[in-house]
């Protein structure tokens, strides 16, 4: 690997950590919810990219899909729903700010100071393709908590469609 | 071995388990299952007058298995169950009023449900008390019945009804405490002396009374563990002075548990006499037949010129009652054959008459809805028949020739005269006493010219002939032929009465 | 034929059986024709007539002493003997006893009764509970029958009782009467006084022959019973009435024995002191008064006396000659003021009840009896005459009569023949049975002058009965109508229903002493002591009777000695120094006895003549008039008229100190013994009370403080709990960190 | 090439600790219930970057991996879930605001 590569390599990686990170304090401090989904669409991908630096790639694709494509968008439902079109600008006001300075500080010096201190036994090495891998776990010894999983997601969504009709009978 | 006492003793608390299970507005089928299991015990004890061998000495019909053992402490209590003459009348008696008692309350409308139940609970507890062999047991039984009398009169009762049933029940309950201290006083005797009584068979009433037993029963000691039962039975029976909570209870129990209590709970008294004082500790007795029979003087003349000063209908009956009882103490006490046939009799008839006593004041009270003798007056033209009836039921009382009454009441002074002649003649002042309260109260309440706010009033319905024509045929039939009843008792009574006598004559 | 059992049986049953077919009925409320009349009355003339056929037969066969028995074990003590027997300990069996004494009694209540049913039918003919009075007829009829016939004290007192409840019944019939409400409980009580003196007579009779039996086992069951008549004449004849180990009674327990049986002849024959039931008992209907209160049931008491005559000892029969002859003439005095017409029949029946009693005590065993016999049916005659005056007038007082022989001419005739025979003018019945009892009283005191105070008391009476009598007579029947509205409105005599029985009990009354000397002799063999009861054994305890007169006149006549059982054999030199005497005695009697008979009947004729002689002079020939006569004697007056305050002396010493001592004794029960027993209770409470304070204050004090204590904290806490998540979940976010920042900083 | 050695697994957990803090915050502090569902979707992927993180660095297989692709799928369930009930709270009080939202306060 050139050095030139190499160095792209690495401004990309720490780019994306500046994105990811970024665009979560975007999603944390905007005043605009609307704002918020948008940017917490790049913390997603962010973390998508961290994913392909972990070389999960199942895993990127995955992100991809069901964050960005699923569970953002329903997000932005979500808070189209909820608010007028007009008034969009005006809805995310914040509370107990000091109070939630001071647990996400504590919570993330705690947390940096475990990661940074813990001396992690580090013997793994890349995994390799993984989609196949993951396909024949979840086919074989994951199967229990895959099909639970499945149920789960079924009951979610019969609750979800059943919570839902319910208001909107309302 | 046949199981016919089990099975009186238990099908009334069967017959309470299927009621808790009924719902409670399924008023009558609670009712037709109460009659079906007091008519099965009745059935049952019919069966076991016809059965009981007359001439046999022994217990008959006895049933008999260990119900607690700890053999670390020697202790064994026998689920032990039998008859002999002194208490299958009485089992007989306990039949009839129970199956009559579930007629008589026919027409309760405040929680049927557990009245029946606890009705049922009661005749378990009563006939408990006397099948029962064994002296656990039987203090088993005894506190059994207390508790569903407590209920019957302080929720259904009369207007002091809580008053009444809380001074019955500690009573009671005193009583039972002496009886407790007794029965220990039996157990910690056979302990020490292995020799003669096993501590096995501290509580087996035959083994008991029998002659190389009893005999160790003898000093002081015994003469208080005999004054502690007399006691304990005496509140039961009641003799004077224990004897005031048997009018509150009366007067505030709803009639059939008048009946019951009458007819029934006075007897145990007397019949824990017959059966635990006198043949288990016949020194003691022979001892203490003196103040027995000042006591049952004091209770026939007492409790006669006490009726004679009531106004309330059924408190006069009340202390009729107590002044009937102490002719079964005079009875014992006298310990002759014939006063012996009359005391044990007595509780026969007197469960009869006075059964008959109470339902009649129920039935007027049903109708006029109060008691007050004076307030009566001319009801033989409302009520012709209520009229005979309670004619021939104050007749019985008073003592007539050709009822039962007579019968007992003319044993108990014939067997008396020997023992104790003042006692007696001043006894035989009862039935002036006894003609008196009734007949003056008779006079009261049915004859005069008829009053005006009972002119309305019904004759007795066919519910309450159903209950009273038997007693009332019982008591005719008895009084003409009391051999019937009488045949039965004398063999078990001339034992008793030996224990005492060769007491007597050893002291 | 008539020796069979089923006679007697019948007589007994009948009137029980159509006295349960009346209750049944009534029960059932089914109607039976005519309301049944007739078929107590059936039942009863049955009876009769059956009686009447025994009575023929004993007569006929010429010897007196005619005995029948039979008996049921009716209740028996038994036990088990060591050989595995079932042994009799003793018995109360009921049985008949069917003899001379019994048949007279039989064919006396059965006659009566008959008549007095068919009486009833016209006379309670418009009552509303017409039926039931037969029923009440028909059981007093079985009951007295029992009486009678029974066997033995204890069936007698059955018997005895028995009638009592017919009396109330009766007596009570119309119960709507306060009089009669208040009257029927009285002679029940009064009776049951008696009865109770009876009892214990009985169970003193008892404590003497029941000892002998009861170890015997050899003894048949007849003999087993220790209060057969039988049973107890022979033990207190044998004198060996042992009761404990050795211990004789001596004859003083047998006199009061005696006594005390007697007693029930005072209740149930209405002897002074307890006489005041029967006058009260005239609030009964007519027909029962005739029936019950005059000719059958209190004549019980008199055949007890007869039956029992062996129990009682001289000493005994003394008492009651003085009670029967004191009752004759104090019952004989309250009879002159009457003017109740029942009323004086009532006083004059327990006089006359009083002679007889005064008779029997005399020695006058069949004289006794005789009047008896004769007094049943004078005085039912009596008794239903005036009923039919009274049917005919609807009044019972005197004092609005007056002049009705014209209007009751049958009704008349018969009752003069009855006053004329109570009075005793011969040849009637009346006059034979009371120149019996006066002859024997005379006897008795001419042989014993300390007791002279009884024939004056017999003679006295006989006068005072003779102007009573006719008095009533002469009041009711002649001079002018007093009150003629009602004399008026009377309804006249006619051959009915009611007319027939007097006429049958006329002929009855003229002929039921047989009319001459020789009826008289009839009845005396016919119903003697030594024919009904067997010769007088030697012996102490019912010691022949000229023997007796012997030992304590002669021999001893401090009489002390005899209270002691001597042992009476040949070798008792008393008995040999008796037995000379004794044949001195005997002639020595029987002439004072011929001697008094002679003067008895001349006495008696005067008496009755004399009396019946002053009652005409004063109320048909105004020569005495009662009004100053009563002025004069204003005293004794006042004493008849009030019944001499007997009534009011028992109230005033009896009855309100009873009802007083009844309400103490009620205050007492509550107040003392049931205030003994709330008290405790109150104590109880008290001090519960108390230890609950404690309890409360110091040991709960505790437990709720440390409950208080959370609560407050808890309370404080509680503000934390917003309901806001957010906050909740800041809380736990900086909690953990605390934690991890701790855990790192501890260790 | 290695690239253990390039990127130490401290890097990882730096953005992770960045991110769960900031998940945090958006909790705690927003307002709106939407919003507040941003916070937690920002905490799982801070969780699901740990695991593959982990997964790739200490384990050296593919059970980190499988539990972040589980914590998608919940994430999903949740998602949908979440917003049927902010929708009820919106249809119900006209808001979401959940400080509005104190019936538990005590």
């Amino acid at each position: 690997m050139t050095t030139l590569t190499s160095a792209l390599y690495h401004a990309a990686f720490y780019a994306d950590m500046v994105l990811t990170v970024g665009s979560a304090c975007v999603v944390a401090f905007s005043k605009n919810i609307v704002r918020s989904a948008f940017s917490l669409l790049l913390t997603f991908v962010g973390v998508a990219g961290l994913y392909g630096f972990l070389e999960a790639d199942f895993l990127v694709a995955t992100q991809l899909l069901i964050y960005v494509g699923g569970i953002l968008v329903l997000l932005l439902f979500a808070v189209m729903l909820t608010h007028r079109i007009s008034n969009i600008k005006a809805s995310n006001e914040t509370s107990f700010s000091a109070l939630a300075a001071l647990a996400a500080t504590g919570i993330f010096l705690v947390l940096v100071e475990v990661g940074t201190k813990t001396h992690w036994d580090v013997k793994g090495g890349p995994l390799g393709e993984s989609t196949r891998p993951i396909g024949l776990l979840l086919m074989g010894d994951y199967l229990l908590p895959f099909e639970v999983a499945a149920m789960i997601l079924l009951a979610a969504l019969i609750g979800a469609a059943y919570l839902a009709r319910n208001a909107i009978r309302k | 071995m046949s199981h016919i006492l089990s099975l009186i003793t238990f099908i009334p608390l069967l017959g309470m388990l299927v009621i808790l299970c009924l719902p409670r507005h399924q008023k009558d089928w609670i009712r037709f299952v109460s009659v079906f299991s007091t008519a099965l015990p009745l059935a049952l004890s019919i069966s076991l007058f016809l059965d009981f061998e007359n001439g046999s000495k022994g217990m008959q019909f006895v049933e008999n298995c260990d119900w607690i053992r700890i053999p670390d402490y020697k202790l064994r209590i026998q689920y032990k169950l039998g008859v002999d003459g002194v208490s299958m009348p009485l089992v007989l008696l306990t039949g009839i009023l129970s199956f009559l008692a579930v007629f008589a309350s026919w027409e309760t409308t405040k929680g049927v449900k557990a009245y029946f139940a606890l009705l049922l609970l009661l005749e378990t507890g009563m006939m408990g008390v006397f099948c029962s062999l064994d002296f656990f047991l039987f203090y088993v039984f005894w506190e059994v019945m207390l508790l569903p009398m407590y209920f019957l009169i302080g929720i259904w009762g009369g207007p002091r009804k809580e008053y009444a049933a809380i001074k019955f029940f500690l009573y009671t309950l005193f009583g039972s405490v002496l009886l407790l201290l007794a029965m220990l006083a039996f157990y910690f005797h056979a302990k020490e002396n292995p020799n003669v009584l096993d501590p096995m068979d501290a509580f087996d009433l035959v083994r008991l009374a029998d002659a190389n037993v009893r005999l160790t029963f003898t000093g002081l000691f015994w003469q208080v563990v005999f004054v502690a039962m007399f006691i304990g039975f005496a509140i039961k029976v009641p003799v004077f002075p224990f004897h005031t909570w048997l009018p509150d209870a009366h007067v505030e129990a709803p009639t059939a548990i008048s009946v019951i209590l009458a007819g029934v709970l006075l007897k145990m008294g007397v019949y824990g006499l017959l059966r635990l004082s006198l043949p288990i500790l016949p020194e003691a007795a022979a001892w203490f037949a003196p103040f027995m029979a000042a006591l049952g003087l004091i209770n026939i003349v007492y409790g006669a010129l006490v009726a004679m000063a009531q106004t309330d209908l059924k408190k006069m009956v009340a202390y009729s009652s107590v002044s009937h009882m102490g002719f079964c103490l005079v009875g014992m006490a006298a310990n002759t054959e014939a006063a012996m046939m009359g005391a044990a009799f007595q509780m026969f008839t007197h469960g009869l008459t006075s059964a008959m006593l109470f339902l009649l004041v129920g039935v007027i009270y049903d109708r006029a809805h109060h008691r007050v003798i004076k307030d009566f007056g001319g009801l033989a033209f409302q009520m012709p028949v209520y009229t005979g009836i309670t004619t021939l039921a104050f007749m019985a009382s008073l003592g007539l020739p050709g009822l039962c009454n007579f019968v007992s009441e003319a044993l108990v002074l014939l067997g008396s005269f020997d023992a104790y002649r003042t006692t007696t003649i001043i006894s035989a002042t009862g039935i002036i006493f006894g003609a008196g309260y009734f007949l003056w109260c008779f006079q009261r309440v049915f004859m005069g010219p008829a009053k005006e706010r009972y002119s309305m009033m019904p004759d007795v319905n066919g519910r309450e002939l159903f209950t009273l024509v038997p007693l009332g045929a019982l008591v005719v039939f008895l009084g003409v032929w009391p051999r019937a009843m009488l045949d039965t008792m004398t063999v078990s009574l001339k034992n008793v009465q030996d224990a005492v006598a060769s007491a007597t004559r050893g002291g | 034929m008539l020796e069979s059992v089923v006679w007697p049986w019948l007589i007994l049953l009948l009137p029980l059986a159509a006295f349960v077919t009346h209750t049944l009925c009534g029960a059932m409320k089914w109607k039976l024709p005519h309301k049944g009349d007739w078929l107590s009355t059936g039942a009863i003339g049955a009876g009769a007539v059956l009686s009447t056929f025994l009575f023929a037969d004993m007569v006929s066969r010429g010897e007196p002493n005619f005995r029948q028995t039979w008996s049921v074990d009716w209740l028996s003590i038994l036990w088990k003997g060591d050989d595995g027997q079932l042994h009799t300990r003793f018995a109360l069996p009921m049985g008949f006893l069917v003899d001379n004494i019994t048949v007279i009694m039989l064919v006396v209540v059965t006659w009566v009764s008959t008549l007095v049913h068919v009486f009833s039918m016209g006379y309670m003919h418009d009552d509303p509970r017409y039926g039931r009075f037969f029923s009440y007829l028909s059981i007093f009829s079985f009951s007295m029958i029992w009486l009678v016939l029974s066997d033995n004290l204890f069936g007698l007192m059955i018997g005895w009782e028995l009638v009592g409840l017919s009396s109330y019944l009766l007596i009570g019939f119309w119960f709507e009467k306060p009089a009669a409400a208040a009257a029927c409980k009285k002679a029940f009580i009064t009776n049951r006084v008696g009865d109770l003196g009876m009892l214990i007579g009985i169970l003193m009779l008892l404590s003497m022959t029941l000892r002998p039996i009861l170890d015997d086992t050899s003894l048949p069951i007849e003999q087993k019973n220790p209060l057969s008549y039988e049973n107890v004449f022979r033990v207190v004849s044998a004198g060996s009435y042992e009761v404990k180990s050795g211990d004789v009674f001596p004859i003083s327990f047998l006199t009061v024995a005696g006594i005390f049986l007697f007693f029930g002849a005072v209740g149930k024959s209405a002897q002074f002191p307890l006489h005041v039931w029967l006058p009260d008992a005239m609030e009964g209907p007519t027909p029962v008064s005739a029936l019950i209160h005059a000719a059958t049931m209190v004549a019980a008491g008199v055949y007890m006396v007869t039956r029992c005559y062996r129990l009682f000892t001289p000493d005994a029969l003394l008492f009651i000659a003085y009670t029967g002859g004191f009752t004759a003439i104090f019952a004989a005095t309250i009879a002159v003021t009457a003017n109740d017409i029942k009323k004086v029949l009532a006083y004059s029946t327990v006089s006359q009840l009083g002679f007889m009693v005064l008779g029997l005590g005399c020695w006058g065993y069949s004289a006794g009896f005789f009047h008896l016999w004769t007094h049943a049916f004078f005085k039912a005659l009596l008794f239903l005459g005036s009923g039919a005056v009274i049917h005919a007038l609807h009044s019972q007082d005197m004092r609005e009569m007056g002049g009705l022989r014209h209007k009751l001419p049958i009704t008349f005739v018969c009752m003069l023949i009855a006053t004329c025979a109570i009075s005793g003018f011969p040849p009637l019945s009346g006059f034979w049975s009371k120149d019996q009892i006066l002859g024997a009283v005379l006897t008795f005191a001419m042989e014993h002058p300390q007791h002279a105070l009884l024939p004056i008391f017999g003679f006295c009476g006989a006068a005072l009965t003779a102007f009573y009598m006719f008095r009533l007579i002469f009041l009711t029947f002649c001079g002018k109508p007093r009150d003629p509205h009602k004399y008026e409105h009377a309804h006249p005599d006619q051959w009915d229903v009611i007319t027939a029985p007097l006429a049958v009990l006329a002929i009855l009354t003229l002929f039921s002493a047989g009319g001459t000397l020789s009826g008289e002799r009839w009845f005396g063999d016919f119903v003697n002591e030594e024919q009904v009861l067997g010769p007088r054994e030697e012996a102490p305890g019912g010691g022949e009777r000229h023997r007796w007169h012997v030992q304590r006149t002669v021999l001893f006549p401090s009489g002390a000695l005899v209270e002691e059982a001597q042992p009476l054999d040949d070798q008792n030199p008393l008995v040999a120094l008796h037995a000379e005497g004794r044949e001195e005695a005997r002639k020595e009697h029987e002439h004072t006895e011929h001697k008094a008979h002679t003067w008895a009947m001349v006495l008696s004729v005067c008496v009755a003549v004399g009396g019946a002689l002053v009652s005409y002079f004063t109320y048909m020939v105004p020569f005495f008039s009662p009004q100053v006569w009563a002025t004069r004697l204003l005293w004794l007056y006042d004493g008849m008229v009030n019944k001499w305050w007997i009534d009011e002396l028992y109230d005033r010493w009896v009855i309100q100190p009873l009802l007083l001592l009844n309400d103490f004794l009620k205050s007492f029960d509550e107040d003392w013994v049931d205030g003994f027993v709330n008290m405790t209770a109150q104590f109880t409470v008290h001090f519960s009370d108390y230890s609950g304070w404690v309890d409360n204050t110091y040991v709960d004090g505790l437990v709720n403080g440390t409950a208080d204590t959370i609560v407050s904290s808890a309370r404080a806490m509680r503000s934390i709990q917003t309901g806001n998540i957010k906050q909740y979940l800041a809380a736990a976010v900086i909690g953990l960190t605390v934690v991890v920042v701790l855990y790192n900083v501890i260790l | 090439m290695s690239l253990l050695d390039a990127y130490p697994l401290q890097h990882y957990l730096l953005v992770s600790a960045a991110l769960f803090a900031l998940g945090i915050f958006t909790l705690v502090a927003r307002k709106n219930a939407v919003a507040m569902l941003m916070g937690v979707e920002l905490i799982l992927n801070s969780a699901n970057l740990n695991f593959v993180a982990f997964s790739r660095y200490t384990v050296g297989n593919f059970s980190g991996h499988l539990f972040a692709i589980f914590v998608i799928l919940l994430a999903a369930a949740e998602a949908a879930v979440a917003l049927g009930i902010v929708i009820g709270i919106f249809q119900n009080y006209g808001d979401v605001d959940a400080d509005a939202l104190d019936g538990l306060k005590g």
